[in-house]
C-alpha cells in the first residue's frame, strides 16, 4: 500500500502526443479511477505506471520509491488487462501462484496463499480448472487473484469490466469495492464507463486528448464540471448559446429569449457561453395538472422515449430544446404535443464561456 | 444453406481432385505390393520388396545417416529459430528488416545453387565436404521455414501474456520460457516438423556436402535409381507416408488438429 | 521496457545469425565478381562471368524452359489451389480429413522417392517423360504449399462477409468471385509466389522427369557443376538473389508488409 | 414490406437444442425487437429468418411467399451484422451498389440509388471512402445503407449497436427510428440491451434457452412479466419467498412477516410464491422528513451507491432487502443507516408461483 506520485510525464506515439505533461497523486488507500474515451490517454498513463510502457519525460513515484527507470517486475504492482489475459496452458491455481513463484515463494506456502485469495474472489475448489472452462466474471476473479496474491503496493485495472455483460459488470462493481474496502489497497482503475467511475471511485480523473480535465470526487464533477467536455462526457446535453445575466431571481443565462436559472456560475454578467442542461435534473408537468410556478417554463413535449425504468422527453420552449429524464411511472401522464410545465433543479444548467472555465 | 445447388458440383470436384493427387502415392502403395520387378501387370501381391528393403544395408545404412543428420539439425534449427524469431520480433526494423529479406532470399535461391556457392564457400573457409558442412548447410535452408512458422503465431500471440508475466513479477528470461515458449508450443512443434522433412528431403544440398562414403537416403536412392526404378525404393516410399500419416493422426488425437499446426490458424490464444 | 538489460545480447546474438546465414549468400555474389575461376584469392572485381553468362545458350535455353515450366504450374496451382481450399473449406470432415492427410503426406514424402514413384506411375499410363507429366509432377508438389497457405487465410475470414454478400442478393458464384477471392488475395498471391518457387527449383522432379533433350535450370547447372563449380553459376544466383529481393521490396510497397502474405499472420479483416 | 410469419422452427446444434419449437408473427411494417441473453436462441432465430440457417423444423413466410426451402440470396431481405461485415476491398460506394449490381441494377441506377441512400443515413458525399476511414457509427450507417438499398421485404439487424460506444448508440437508436419511421419496413432487430429493445421495438420477444417467454408491447412486458425469468432480465431484484393472501387493502404478499401489497396478480390466496421488485418503482423518505403514511414501510438504510444522474439504496424491512433506485438529487436526503419510509408504487411487485404464471 502507497501513494502514487506522477510528476510531468508525457508521452509520445510517433509524432503524436499521446499524453501532454501532467501531474497526479493518488492517496494511499484510495480508489482513483481514470475516465475517458478510447484515445484520451487513460490507458497509456496506466502503463506508464506500470511499466509497461516508458514515458518520454517525468517520473512515477509508488510509495517512497521513484520507479521510473524499473521494469515492471520490479515495481511491485498488480496489473488486471482488458482481456484478463490468464495463461491459457496453465490451471487456475497455477495461474495464481504464478507471482508467487516468479518471486521464489516455496510451491507449498504459494498454494496455500493461491487458496486464499481464490477464496477471497470466491472461487474456492477452482484450482484445478484451466481458464477455458470459466466463464467471463469468474475468469475476471482469476485475473484479480492472481494480481492480488503478490500483495503488491498498488493495484492496476485496465478496463477490466468492459468484456463482460451488464448484469455480471453491477456484480463485479460491487465486488471491487468489497475487495478494495478489505485489502484497503491503492486502486488504479481504468475505465470509459462512466457511471462506473462514479460508482467506484474516490477521485476521478477525467482525461479527454491526452490532458486531465477534472481531478475530482465524482460528486463534485457531476455537480461542478470544469468544462463543457465533462459535462458532455457525464451526459448534459448542449441547451444553446446565450448570455450570462443576472435578475431578480439570481443569475441566469438568456438563450434565443428564455432566461433560464444558473446556479453558481462564476462568469460575469454579459459573458457569451454554451449552456448544457442535466435532463435528469429536468421535470416535466403535465399543464392541466396545476397553474405554472414562477420558476417554471412553459413547453410542449416533441418526443417521448420509454427506456424500461426510465423515459426521456424532449420538450421545446420558444426555439430552445429541453431534455427531460425521468422514472416511467411519471412519464406517464405525459404524451407527444402536451404543453408541460418544465421544471430545472438548481445546478441543472452549466455555462461554460468559449475558453473552458465554468 | 443445405440445399446449395453447387454442392454437388463441388463434392465431384474434390473427389476428381483427391484421385489426382492421391494417384502417384497409391500406385507408388500398390507396387510396393507388386511382385513383378518393373511394376508390370498383372498385379500379384507380395511383400518381396519389403523383405529385399530389410536386407538392403546400403540403403538401410542411408535411412539411419538420413534420420540422424535430420533430427541433429531439427533441434538446431528449433533452437535457434526460435530465439531469432523472437528477437526478430523485439528488434526494430532496421535489423529485422535485412533479416528477414535474407531469409526470404534463403527460401528462394534454388538449393542447387546454393548448395554449388556453399561448395565454394566451405572449401575457401576449409570446412570441405564435412559432416559439419553438411549440418551446417542443412540449417541454413531448414532455419527459414522454422522462422517464417514460429513468427506468423508469434505475431498473433497477444502481447499481454509476457506483459502479464512481467507485472506478476517475472523477468524476461522467466517470461519467455515460462510463458512465451509455452504459448509458441504449437508453432515449435511444426516448425520442427517441417525442419525435420525439409532437412531429411534436401537431395541437392546432399548431393553436394555429403563426406565422401557416406550417402544419404536420397542420395542412395539417386544411385539406386540410377540404375533402374526398383520397387523396394517403392517399398521405402510407401513406409515413409505410412509412418507421416500415423504421425498425423497421433498429432491430431493430441492437439485435436494437426493441420491446424502447419497452417497456423490465426487462434488468438484465449 | 528500453532498460532492458538482455537486450544487448539479444543484439549480439541477432548479428551473429544475419552473418552466418549471409555467408553463402554474401560470397556467392562476392565470388560471381572474382576474376579467378575457381574463386580463389587475391580478390579481383570483374564482370566477366556475368558476360560469360549472357552468352551461355544451353544455360540461358534452361532459365527459359524452367520460367515457362514455373509459371505454368503457377497458374495451375493457384486456379486449382483456391479451389481447393474453398471446397476443403465448405466440405464436411469426411471429405476434408483424407484430403489434408494427403496434402501434408505430399509434403512429407521425399521429392526423389516421389518423382521414382511418378516415373512408375507415368510409363504404366503411358505419358512417360513429356512435358505434362512434368507439369502434373510439378503441380502435385506444388499445389500442397498453395492449400496450406490459403487455407490459413481462409479458416481466419469471418463467414460474415460471404453471409452479407448472400444476404444482398448475390449467388454463391457471384459471393465467391466478388467477395471471397479478393479477400482471400494476400494469400493467393503468396501461394502462388511459393508455388513458383518450389516448382523452380525442384530438382529431384525435374532430374526424373524432364524430358529427353530438355534441361531445366536446376539440371542443366547440376550438369554443369559435376564438371566443376563455374563462377557462373554464382553469377546466375546472384542475379536469382538480386531479383527476389526486389520483389520483396516491391511487394513490401504495394502491401505494407510482404513477410505477411508468408507468414500468415493473422489479421482477421475489417 | 411484409409480414414474416413463422410457424413451428425449431433447431438443434451437435445435439443441443438451440430453439425449441415457436411460432411468430411479426406484423407488417412493425417493428420487433428479439432480447435475450447470448444462448437465449435470438440470433439463431434471426439466421433461420435469413437464410443463413436451416430449421430442423417449420416454415418461414415472409409477406405471402414460403421461403423456407429458398437461400438467402432470393428471400429479398436486408441484413445488418454485428460487425458491420462491410466488405474491405470495396469503396463504401461500391458496398452499398453491391446488392444492386447482384440483382443485374445497370451502374449508372445503382450510384443513382446508393447516393440517395447514404443521403438517408447522412453519409452523402462518403461513396470514395473505404470503410477502414470511417469510424464505427458511420459503418454502422453504411451497413444500413447497403442492407436498405435493394428495398427488401424485411430488415433484419444482429445485434448492430452492441459495437458501438454508448453515446453514439443513443444517437444510431434515434436513426433506426427515424428510418423505420420513413422506410416503414417491416424490422427485427435481435439485441441483449433490454433498454435498446424497450425504446425501439413495437413488440418485444423474449426468448430464454430457445424458449419464447413472452411476445409483448414494451409496456406490457414492463409492467406485467410473464414470469420471473422476463422480470429478472428487465431489471426486478429477488424480494423473496412468501405467501400470496388478501387483507384489508387488496392483495399481498406475506414475506418474513411483512405484507407487500400486489397489484392485479391472479395468484389465489395461499399459493406460495416468488416475489420480485422493481427497484425504480421504490421510492424512500428519510423519516424525519414527515410522518409515516399508511401504505409505507418503515426500514432502515444498509448501502447507498451514486451512479452521476441516478443513486441505488438499499433498505431493510425487517429481515427483507427492498432496493431502491431513483435521481440522485432526490437522495441527497438519505445516508447509510438512516430510518426511512419506503413506499412500492402500485405494479412495483410481482409474484411468481412455482410454476410460471403470473
Amino acid at each position: 500500500m502507497a501513494r502514487v506520485i506522477i510528476t510531468g510525464v508525457s508521452k509520445t506515439f510517433n509524432g503524436s502526443t499521446a499524453l501532454h505533461p501532467l501531474d497526479l497523486a493518488v492517496e494511499d488507500g484510495s480508489f482513483c479511477c481514470m475516465l475517458g474515451s478510447s484515445g484520451s490517454g487513460k490507458s497509456t498513463l496506466l502503463r506508464i505506471i506500470a511499466g509497461l510502457s516508458e514515458p518520454d519525460t517525468g517520473t512515477v513515484r509508488i510509495g517512497d520509491r521513484d520507479v521510473t527507470g524499473l521494469p515492471p517486475e520490479r515495481r511491485r504492482i498488480g496489473f488486471v488487462f482488458q482481456d484478463y489475459a490468464l495463461f491459457p496452458h496453465l490451471s487456475v491455481g497455477s495461474n495464481v501462484t504464478f507471482g508467487l513463484r516468479a518471486r521464489h515463494v516455496s510451491k507449498r506456502e504459494a498454494v496455500v496463499k493461491a487458496e486464499r485469495m481464490l477464496e477471497l474472489v470466491g472461487l474456492t475448489g477452482y484450482a484445478h480448472r484451466t481458464p477455458k472452462q470459466l466463464s467471463g466474471g469468474q475468469q475476471q476473479r482469476v485475473a484479480l487473484a492472481r494480481a492480488l496474491v503478490t500483495e503488491p503496493d498498488v493495484l492496476l485495472l485496465d478496463e477490466p469490466l468492459s468484456a463482460l455483460d451488464r448484469k455480471i459488470r453491477g456484480e463485479m462493481q460491487r465486488e471491487l469495492k468489497r475487495i478494495h474496502r478489505e485489502t484497503g489497497l491503492t486502486t488504479i482503475m481504468v475505465t470509459h464507463d462512466q457511471e462506473e467511475a462514479m460508482n467506484l471511485g474516490d477521485r476521478v480523473l477525467m482525461l479527454s486528448n491526452g490532458a486531465v480535465q477534472q481531478f475530482d470526487e465524482p460528486e463534485r464533477l457531476y455537480h461542478a464540471p470544469a468544462n463543457e467536455f465533462v459535462a458532455g462526457f457525464l451526459g448534459a446535453v448542449p441547451l444553446g448559446h446565450g448570455v450570462v445575466g443576472t435578475g431578480a431571481r439570481g443569475r441566469f443565462v438568456e438563450i434565443a429569449g428564455n432566461r433560464f436559472a444558473l446556479g453558481d456560475s462564476r462568469l460575469p454578467d454579459g459573458t457569451e457561453a454554451d449552456a448544457v442542461v442535466m435532463a435528469e435534473r429536468v421535470t416535466l408537468t403535465a399543464a392541466t395538472a396545476r397553474a405554472r410556478d414562477e420558476a417554471e417554463h412553459e413547453g410542449v413535449v416533441v418526443s417521448l422515449d420509454f427506456f424500461g425504468p426510465f423515459a426521456r422527453a424532449e420538450a421545446r420552449v420558444g426555439d430552445v430544446s429541453v431534455p427531460a429524464m425521468m422514472l416511467s411511472q411519471h412519464a406517464t401522464a405525459l404524451e407527444g404535443g402536451a404543453r408541460v410545465w418544465i421544471r430545472i433543479a438548481t445546478g441543472g444548467i452549466h455555462a461554460f464561456a468559449d475558453g473552458a472555465t465554468r | 444453406m443445405r440445399r446449395n445447388p453447387g454442392a454437388f458440383g463441388l463434392r465431384t470436384w474434390l473427389y476428381v481432385l483427391l484421385v489426382v493427387l492421391a494417384l502417384p502415392v497409391v500406385s507408388m502403395i500398390a507396387l510396393s505390393f507388386n511382385a513383378s520387378r518393373y511394376g508390370t501387370l498383372p498385379f500379384r501381391f507380395s511383400t518381396h520388396w519389403y523383405r529385399v528393403l530389410t536386407t538392403d544395408s546400403a540403403l538401410l545404412d542411408a535411412v539411419r545417416t538420413s534420420v540422424t543428420l535430420a533430427s541433429e539439425v531439427t533441434v538446431i534449427c528449433v533452437i535457434v529459430g526460435t530465439l531469432l524469431t523472437f528477437g526478430l520480433h523485439k528488434a526494430s526494423v532496421v535489423v529485422a528488416g535485412p533479416v528477414n529479406a535474407l531469409l526470404l532470399a534463403l527460401l528462394t535461391v534454388p538449393a542447387l545453387i546454393l548448395s554449388a556457392g556453399l561448395v565454394s564457400v566451405f572449401d575457401w573457409i576449409g570446412l570441405g565436404q564435412t559432416t559439419l558442412a553438411l549440418v551446417l548447410a542443412s540449417v541454413v535452408t531448414s532455419l527459414p521455414f522454422v522462422v517464417l512458422i514460429e513468427s506468423g503465431r508469434l505475431q498473433g500471440l497477444s502481447p499481454d501474456y509476457a506483459e502479464a508475466a512481467r507485472s506478476l513479477g517475472a523477468g524476461p528470461l522467466r517470461t519467455f520460457l515460462t510463458v512465451t515458449v509455452p504459448l509458441m508450443a504449437p508453432s515449435i512443434v511444426a516448425g520442427g516438423m517441417l525442419a525435420f522433412v525439409i532437412c531429411f528431403n534436401n537431395f541437392a544440398i546432399q548431393l553436394f556436402l555429403a563426406p565422401i562414403g557416406i550417402s544419404t537416403l536420397p542420395v542412395q536412392i539417386y544411385s539406386m535409381v540410377r540404375l533402374g526404378v526398383t520397387p523396394d525404393v517403392n517399398a521405402l516410399g510407401a513406409i515413409i507416408v505410412a509412418s507421416t500419416v500415423l504421425l498425423i493422426i497421433v498429432l491430431n488425437w493430441l492437439t485435436g488438429n494437426a493441420a491446424r499446426l502447419l497452417t497456423n490458424t490465426p487462434t488468438r490464444e484465449r
